[in-house]
């Protein structure tokens, strides 16, 4: 395939962004949209203190959820926990921080962070502490908001079906999910995807993100878990 | 004490009944997952999922499920004819603009004036409140299917909420295998009574009062 | 055509939800993507003192310029009349009020009331007094923004290539712009369509605007203008 | 005093020797739309619009135009392989977000630490800001390519600007039909000179100090 951006690289070569201590925003829900190759070097690599930001922590073997269950976060923001044990186990341990976001707000703040604003204003679940705790409150037009800051990462991982040597991508189905905002939020975006077409093969009305937003492209080994309904 | 199949049928056949043509409505998982299965033919309406679908059809056949196909749940789904997909910001966009007509959801308890509870589950850890808020708040009508008392015979239709609110006063219906609530600016009326159960029966397993 | 959801109407239907003295949300940018049938509709039904909100009073004869030129509206945010003299016109004569605003924070400013939040921060104009006046600041991680609230109106109406009857919409080339935030933005949303197509037969992850957001489809008559490079 | 067609394109081609493999770049109109025709062949570059096109080609031939295919100015274009369309609000998150590369654009007055005066005409009416604060702003790269005078024989590369500011300091490098200025923390300086023009002749014709 011709590389005429250098955006198509080996994982091994994507690896080289990674290290201790960093931001990883990663798309996915539930793991479905999570990219396994690039999860998979990233254990590989044993990188650890990570802190997270995505929909979920998947399933202990699943998704992020791997990354997790292996200790390699020192926090993540997610909406919920609630289908990877260990990360509810490791919160309790103490060795996990974890800050819950309502689901389309978490996603909102993702994109704040990709389109380079400062924050939204929301007004979901003011009145509870697990949400309203600590954030600023504004009062426009009479009405009362939270401050829900922009979340950004230094690096973003995404999982697409297809993309060009530019990196246009397009998602599948419901694997589109978080992967569109998380794209845009990282300082560096990596795409692992299923297919690499020829650049002008993707219609341009048919690109769900557009290749500005894409530093590297990585050809995905496939899902290599086993799903929980399997 | 779970409640057998067909209860549980009946329960999400009464729900399926406050679906009208052309709604968007928004599943949780449980006994609203079996509402799908009660829709008159005649009736077009839209399954929203909050991961991006909305148009969700039935399960597929086993042999058949695409893992990029999924509910919110993580469980595999089909789609309808007039089916999109979205990212999660514009689905969540869908709710907050008051797009979804309507939510059917479990729930742990309820308060008489429409306060849910249905997101920390008593002795387990602090799951996340996922989209739960925004649907229960967000929502245009948000309906709540669920036994009419606990496990140990508690009732879950409470005074107050003893379990961390998932957001206050947002339920609008509540649908058990006892009978039909619906919540008011002056509390709870109780609609309608399913057979075998007595007006005395809801009563002595309600733990707040209500008009009938 | 089907109409299974009843959302495919005429145009004079279409006009029963317009009235003196409310607020359009237009899409279009230069005219292009504006909805020319009803535009002309609504000038036909000679509603006054509208307030409009979209990227640009377009040009005299030309997309909502056509409804600034003859004098039906009382106020118009917007980021630029320059392409429209008349607007300027009255602007100066006291007739028409105007509030600029950054092109893409507008945009952004309208996405916001079509997905339910109360603002966004911004730090775009933060020391150009036509943008800055009058707005709260709000402090972010040591960070100053202006709050940029929210806007919506009573209808919107946008311009689409293809629906289907249920109102999922796709839209041609450049004229998407800023139609697809205009649609989630209007209490009521009539979108203008050139074509309306079978339910099923538009490819579900092809679809930009989910027709969650659309009330009413009407058949379009066709640009009816001539356009400045012409 | 308007430049010749040859000095404009003698300014475009100095500015396209700035776009480097793998740039994204917005241009503005006038001088800047001329850029294209300068770029060697080996160049990969996206041309961005901020009505929502990334990867812009030539304009079409007449009789080709598209009515929905435009420029940010109006005027019909084409798009190239790999481009790729967007809303507004995409548009300019790219150039928020930092992945516009590069903006190319006139000017009515620069001054000496980069403030840039480019949006309301003198004597004219306020016609509003459109993209350009943003891109001022948020663009990596600000590039001025204008007239080294205004029509009155008097600089537009001032000391202090006198005209409203789009954004202040944002100005990285400004090219006219004399040289090329970059804009540094510690002023201005001039890096190239235009034949026939003479040291002598920028420094009378600039409305400020500046190194070489």
């Amino acid at each position: 395939m011709e590389n005429s951006y250098n955006k198509i690289i080996t994982i091994e070569r994507a690896m080289e962004n990674f290290q201790d201590g960093m931001t990883i925003i990663f798309g996915g829900f539930g793991g479905i949209g999570s990219p396994p190759t690039i999860i998979d070097g990233i254990l590989d690599k044993e990188v650890k203190e990570l802190t997270l930001i995505g929909n979920d922590t998947g399933f202990p073997h699943i998704g992020i959820g791997k990354i997790v269950s292996e200790g390699r976060a020192a926090k993540i923001i997610a909406s919920h926990i609630g289908s990877n044990p260990v990360a509810g186990q490791l919160m309790t341990e103490g060795k996990l921080e974890v800050e819950f976001s309502p689901q389309g707000i978490l996603a909102e703040r993702i994109r704040a962070g990709g389109v380079g604003l400062g924050a939204i204003l929301s007004d979901i679940g003011m009145d509870n502490e697990m949400v309203a705790d600590g954030k600023q409150r504004v009062i426009v037009e009479g009405k009362e908001y939270l401050v829900e800051t922009a979340l950004k990462g230094d690096v973003s991982i995404i999982y697409a079906k297809k993309a060009d040597p530019y990196g246009n991508l397009i998602y599948d189905k419901s694997a589109r999910n978080t992967n569109p905002l998380v794209a845009m939020a990282g300082n560096i975006t990596i795409a692992e995807v299923e297919e690499i077409v020829p650049l002008g093969s993707l219609e341009p009305h048919e690109i769900t993100t557009p290749g500005v937003f894409v530093d590297y492209i990585v050809p995905s080994k496939g899902v290599n878990w086993t799903w929980a309904w399997e | 004490m779970g409640l057998g199949i067909d209860v549980r049928n009946r329960i999400a056949k009464r729900a399926a009944e406050e679906i009208k043509n052309g709604m968007v409505v928004n599943l949780g998982i449980g006994i609203p997952s079996l509402v799908p299965n009660h829709l008159p033919d005649h009736v077009n309406v839209m399954f929203h999922a909050e991961n991006g679908i909305t148009g969700m059809g039935p399960s597929p056949k086993k042999g058949e499920e695409d893992e990029n196909l999924c509910n919110a749940g993580g469980f595999p789904v089909t789609v309808v004819a007039g089916a999109s997909y979205c990212d999660s910001a514009i689905s969540f966009g869908m709710i907050r603009r008051g797009r979804v007509d309507m939510t059917i959801l479990g729930s742990l308890e309820v308060s008489e004036n429409g306060d849910l509870a249905n997101w920390i589950v008593p002795g387990k850890k602090v799951p996340g409140m996922g989209g739960a808020m925004e649907l229960a708040q967000k929502a245009k009508k948000v309906i709540v299917l669920m036994n009419h008392v606990d496990k140990h015979g508690k009732p879950k239709i409470v005074k107050e909420c003893s379990l961390p609110l998932t957001s206050a006063r947002c339920v609008d219906l509540i649908i058990t295998e006892m009978g039909v609530f619906v919540v008011t600016n002056d509390g709870l009326h109780l609609k309608e009574i399913f057979p075998p159960y007595s007006f005395q029966e809801i009563k002595t397993n309600t733990g707040c009062s209500f008009q009938w």
